[in-house]
């Protein structure tokens, strides 16, 4: 046990700073605290990430990523969270690349690796279904064989950025006698086929991230099948058992804090400024000394590298547990020391906080519910 | 003490739960919330016609000469409906700051055309550095004549579109905390210097920030004391308007999501067979009872003491009660899973009026430090 | 509703504190904050408030008691802890007293009430067992008809003051082939029949106030049998049902309310005094406004009077659940208040607050844990 | 940064292990608690043959040149087993002050001593007006030709009964809050005018109250800033054994927990299968990580940051993890029920250590208010 920071690492940190500050255009910088980037800028992004060869900083090199460790991919989230970068394609990056680098053919690959990899193609999740929720495998969407094609039935919803992606992952039913998990499959599927059907979801936060998406005698080339029919649960369990270290987004909680420090200087009430405040100072001191047990949690968590076993699966839902509270109890706070604006809807300036509070809400629901992390503590760890 | 409502209070009760029910649905709502024209959805002749708006007026000025429980009683109501319109801003905050104001002549001028809802006012008192607080006040009145000049900048007008005049507080003398030299004025809708910015709040109420330049005002108590005396005694009484109507949000709240607690399967089960769910709803339930107890023990002391002693209550009142709303309706959310993040369901448009609610007269941390300031105050004199 | 006090219960309040001014002996009084008083304390007490005629505050006035509303009993339990006097018997009072005065046999009352009225004799409650906690009906205690007698035979545990008891009123199965709750009677046993055998079991407050409690051919008088055999459960449910607007304790609530004051005016830190800091005194206002919502809330419930439906009970259980964890929170911070003290363990000054607040860890644990009263309250208010 | 113990760490730990295992059970430390020859019972001959003594201590100093990880490692297993003896007080907290004073002379007549278990020290720094924080101190030291004299009193001297000498602080100049004229002296156990209190406290480990009166007292660091310093930097080594040590007492709290929920039965199953007990568990296991990885963040900044920078991190996590202690084992009493209210039942001893814990150097609040005080004069210092 030893806690000197590694100058390799700090070397690393150095490189990405570097970069960040000479490549990155300063009208990509800081479009919004912490929702998604406008797609026309994640592109441009990508492409300039692509010229750098870091256009996957968690696939392996011979795939054309990085190799990065975790620790170095924490790095340069952090880094690129502090310059205010566009986000990246999460869902092609961390679910579904994994998932064509383990399972798909070559020639599978082949089509659908480079377009992620230059930013030229956006994808979207097809998991939730309305009546699988945190009951996922009850999903109903169905995909039949007819020659070599599926043709797909039914309908996903939650569905984030389907309105802007072009293609979808679907996880889909093809053995409608097999007993839940067992007949399920990994399909993929071009968004501009005929008879997909993309419903908005207006969200709290007034904006249009979610989805419903339906499927009406959708044909899909029998190629798209990722792995062999019916396996695609492993598949699943395989991409959601990924990232255990980056479930707490600590890059949003240290652009909280920042938030939070800038209002606190800027705002002021009764001509004393809010930091001056003793309740004001008291409840920003503990939030940030929380945010700092979080992100040691993660480095440890990170440190766990690959290890597939019981206690990184179960960190990795204990730093969900506490890192979307905690994201939840910041931003409360965040639009509490907006004062008066704090209330108004139409402003810009106030607005990204308050609808990015408000669109937190959902952190603690997706991606497995704080109930079903807890479920999953209990039985990682305890057996119960 | 009696917490029963007696015939006319039930009367009350029942008539706006009437006009609830046939006039103001969620679908209702949505729709007058969207369409911008809530002043005609709001009906406010309806609220007239039932003599709401001549409810807390005391007898001897034309009104019901009921008290501040009557204004809980349909505050209580219209937030289980998450009534959109000015009831809150003209109806209780400018109606009763009036009252308290004690400008006979004004009083009987007015306040019969409030009651009968043909003229309509909204106070404007709030500013960006003064979050709520009503003696902090930067907006100047200097005397010009037989009239005065008022110039700054207000926000957070509530109902503060379509109304034909403004209360307004501004100071004539002292430093921006100063308790001495605030006054209040009344400023037509239509006066020169004027103008008015249209805002939304995130529940989809209206507001408005007014801006004055040298606007002519007829001096409402120009007298110091009085007019920050009145000014604070009607807000005193919005606030119980306020935490009455956030019991009725988390009322409705905490209904909604037991229903959907029985109805909504995963696992093959209704969701509400799961105990953590349960016992959620457990504790949901018993924060709300502990906040409308609260509210009844603020309505005690706005009835039985001192005004110092009120405002205290009053200042944890509504530190309690807006936090209970928050966590109450936030779980709300949480519970309904995905679902409760759409703007469709109405679940998370409660926890937007608990957001806002917490905005408006003051944050929780405010009243919380105000309430620290007031214990350390009484026990620094008993034991000095 | 109506927030007025009731002139009525003020003179009542005015009569119990000149009462207490001048009967309460000094050495009587404020000898401890929370726990048990003295046995010897206990029975001078009693005798006095016998000889004032309030012997039972909860007993109907022809059984001897002082036929006192709900109100009036909660006036004078304030009064009373504010006077520090010692505490009466409650388990005599309020869990055996309705049952005597309910099922008891003229000859049965004769022999028990008037010696509790008196302070003659003090009784503890046999319930819990080894393997039945909150599981209370699956208790294995049996008492076999030997002619006109019982034969008890098994073991009591969690037995408050067993060793200070003269008598107990003991819960024990008379049919061992009935189902769980049916088989089950409710037996009087005086302690000092042959074959029971009292074993302390010290807390972790280092106080003895419970016990196990064996029982080995213990031979009692089928006399002392209240109501028919194989319906004890019933008399259990109507004796758990009674006492709502108790289960928050407001008197040791009210009492800890006045040692943080104390604590906090009398202590310091640097030659600042602890109500001088800021985090201090908004800690303190906190629990305050928290203590007056529970405060109204108790009295909310106090006014359902013999209300036996749902909501009275689910009141109970939720005041249980806030009050006690208010407990909890409070009393861990009294000790917080009281510096490098608060870790002696044996200072007397000291002891009785860090031992009372070990001793509140089983507030929700005893009476219905706070999962059971959850589960409760789940039940009875939304049917889950 | 690695978060695993090297080959001597580990063989470190699994000596501690080992001795707690075969000589400290929980039976073992009640008894030598209980009959207050803890000094004995506490070993310190096993803890100087195996290094334990010297871990920390500088190799030119005769050491094994560990850091304060090293301390870490011993306490985390020794808070697992609740050790009582001197660890703390002596091995930790004066042996580290002393090393930090700089007075090399004393330094090496000493440190030899203490290592090999001949001779122990502790350290008198706290008053009641003082609650743990260094520089507040009322005893004097005055000149008295070569030597000074100490006039004063102090609390909660960890470890001080039976030891060779004390370190204690004492002002020469200043005000009771003045950082400037503060030194160490060292004083004889046998010294004239000093007497002793033995204390013990809630946990059952020894403490003393000394009262000083014109005690003669070698200097350790007269320089003002040097004691000081010296003092400070020797109580966050000692700060970061106690974080140390809850986490070990979490630990076993929550494997002792688990283990009762697997075997302990209501209704007819393990009470682990109910799933509120379930997801408490979680919480609980969830808040213990995030207080480790408190833990190591405070022991990085401890290796890494200015002091500053270190004092600040140290107060965050002393907040941190002694609520996180006092609610992971306060539940763990609760998943017990009424046996873990008992004084045989190890868990209530975890929750009494953890209450102790947050009283050591400055409680919780004070530990807030001064991590709040610093937030703010960064945010001065930057924002002007």
């Amino acid at each position: 046990m030893e806690f000197r920071p590694d100058p390799e690492l700090e070397a690393f940190r150095q490189t990405v700073r570097t970069f960040l500050r000479e490549k990155l255009p300063v009208d990509l910088a800081h479009l919004s605290i912490g929702m998604f980037s406008p797609r026309e800028a994640m592109s441009r992004w990508q492409a300039i990430l692509h010229g750098q060869g870091w256009a996957a900083p968690s696939w392996p090199v011979d795939r054309g990523g990085t190799g990065w460790s975790v620790e170095q991919r924490l790095i340069f989230d952090d880094e690129c969270s502090a310059a205010g970068t566009p986000t990246q394609d999460t869902f092609a990056q961390k679910l579904l690349g994994p998932v064509l680098n383990h399972f798909a053919t070559p020639e599978q690959w082949q089509e659908h690796a480079p377009p992620i990899l230059k930013g030229e193609r956006k994808w979207c999740q097809g998991f939730s279904e309305p009546g699988a929720g945190s009951d996922l495998a009850s999903l109903r969407t169905k995909a039949e064989r007819r020659g070599d094609h599926y043709v797909v039935n039914g309908q996903k919803i939650w569905t984030t950025n389907a309105h802007r992606a072009d293609w979808i992952f679907l996880l889909v039913r093809t053995d409608p006698e097999a007993r839940k998990q067992a007949g399920i499959s990994f399909l993929l599927v071009d968004m501009k086929t005929p008879g997909i059907t993309v419903r908005p979801i207006w969200g709290i936060d007034g904006h249009h991230h979610l989805n419903e998406v339906f499927f009406d005698e959708v044909e899909v080339p029998a190629a798209n099948l990722i792995g062999a029919e019916n396996m695609g649960w492993s598949i699943t369990k395989f991409l959601l058992n990924n990232e255990h270290a980056y479930t707490a987004d600590l890059p949003l909680l240290k652009r909280y804090r920042g938030e939070m420090r800038r209002l606190a200087v800027t705002q002021s009430v009764g001509g004393t400024r809010l930091i001056d405040r003793p309740e004001v100072a008291h409840r920003i001191a503990l939030f940030e000394t929380e945010l700092r047990a979080v992100e040691m949690m993660v480095q440890r968590t990170a440190a766990l590298h690959g290890d597939q076993g019981h206690f990184a699966h179960a960190m990795g839902s204990m730093l969900k547990l506490r890192g979307t509270d905690l994201q939840q109890r910041m931003s409360v706070f965040m639009v509490e020391l907006l004062g008066d604006s704090g209330a108004v809807a139409d402003t810009q300036s106030t607005n990204d906080l308050a609808a990015e509070m408000f669109f937190r809400r959902a952190s603690t629901i997706y991606g497995g519910s704080s109930e079903v992390q807890r479920g999953i503590v209990a039985k990682l760890m305890f057996g119960l | 003490m009696d917490f029963t409502l007696n015939t006319e209070q039930q009367l009350l009760s029942d008539s706006v739960a009437r006009f609830i029910q046939t006039e103001y649905d969620f679908e209702t709502r949505a729709k007058s919330v969207g369409s911008g024209d809530q002043r005609r959805a709001s009906r406010w002749d309806t609220f007239a016609a039932n003599g709401w708006l001549a409810a807390a007026v005391p007898g001897d000025l034309g009104g019901w000469g009921g008290t501040a429980v009557e204004t809980a009683v349909i505050s209580q109501q219209l937030g289980r409906a998450l009534f959109a319109g000015p009831w809150l801003g003209s109806a209780v905050l400018a109606t009763q700051v009036l009252i308290a104001s004690g400008n006979q002549a004004l009083i009987r001028e007015w306040l019969p055309l409030l009651c009968d809802g043909s003229r309509r006012l909204a106070l404007a008192y709030s500013e960006q550095g003064a979050r709520g607080i009503a003696h902090i006040v930067e907006t100047r009145a200097t005397k010009d004549g037989a009239t005065h000049r008022i110039s700054g900048r207000k926000t957070l007008v509530l109902g503060g579109l379509g109304v034909d005049a403004f209360i307004v507080s501004a100071r004539s003398d002292g430093a921006i905390n100063d308790r001495n030299g605030v006054g209040l004025f009344l400023v037509a809708a239509d006066a020169a210097g004027l103008s008015m910015t249209a805002t939304k709040l995130h529940d989809g109420t209206e507001a408005a920030d007014l801006a004055f330049e040298e606007v002519p005002a007829t001096v409402i108590s120009s007298n110091a004391a009085d007019g920050l005396d009145g000014l604070e005694y009607g807000l005193s009484h919005a606030m119980l308007a306020l935490c009455a109507e956030l019991v009725g949000c988390m009322e409705r709240s905490i209904e909604i999501t037991a229903e959907y607690l029985r109805t909504r399967k995963q696992f093959g089960v209704p969701i509400g067979s799961f105990q953590s769910l349960q016992h959620r709803m457990a504790d949901m339930v018993a924060e709300m009872e502990l906040a409308r107890s609260m509210l009844f023990a603020a309505l005690a002391s706005f009835e039985n003491d001192d005004v110092a002693t009120h405002r205290r209550v009053l200042d944890g009142a509504k530190t309690l009660i807006t936090t209970a709303a928050r966590n109450v309706c936030g779980q709300g959310i949480q519970l309904h899973g995905g679902i409760g993040m759409t703007e469709e369901c109405a679940i998370g448009h409660y926890f937007k009026r608990a957001v806002v609610a917490d905005a408006l007269f003051g944050s929780s941390s405010l009243h919380e430090a105000a309430c620290a300031a007031a214990l350390q105050d009484e026990l620094r004199a008993v034991h000095a």
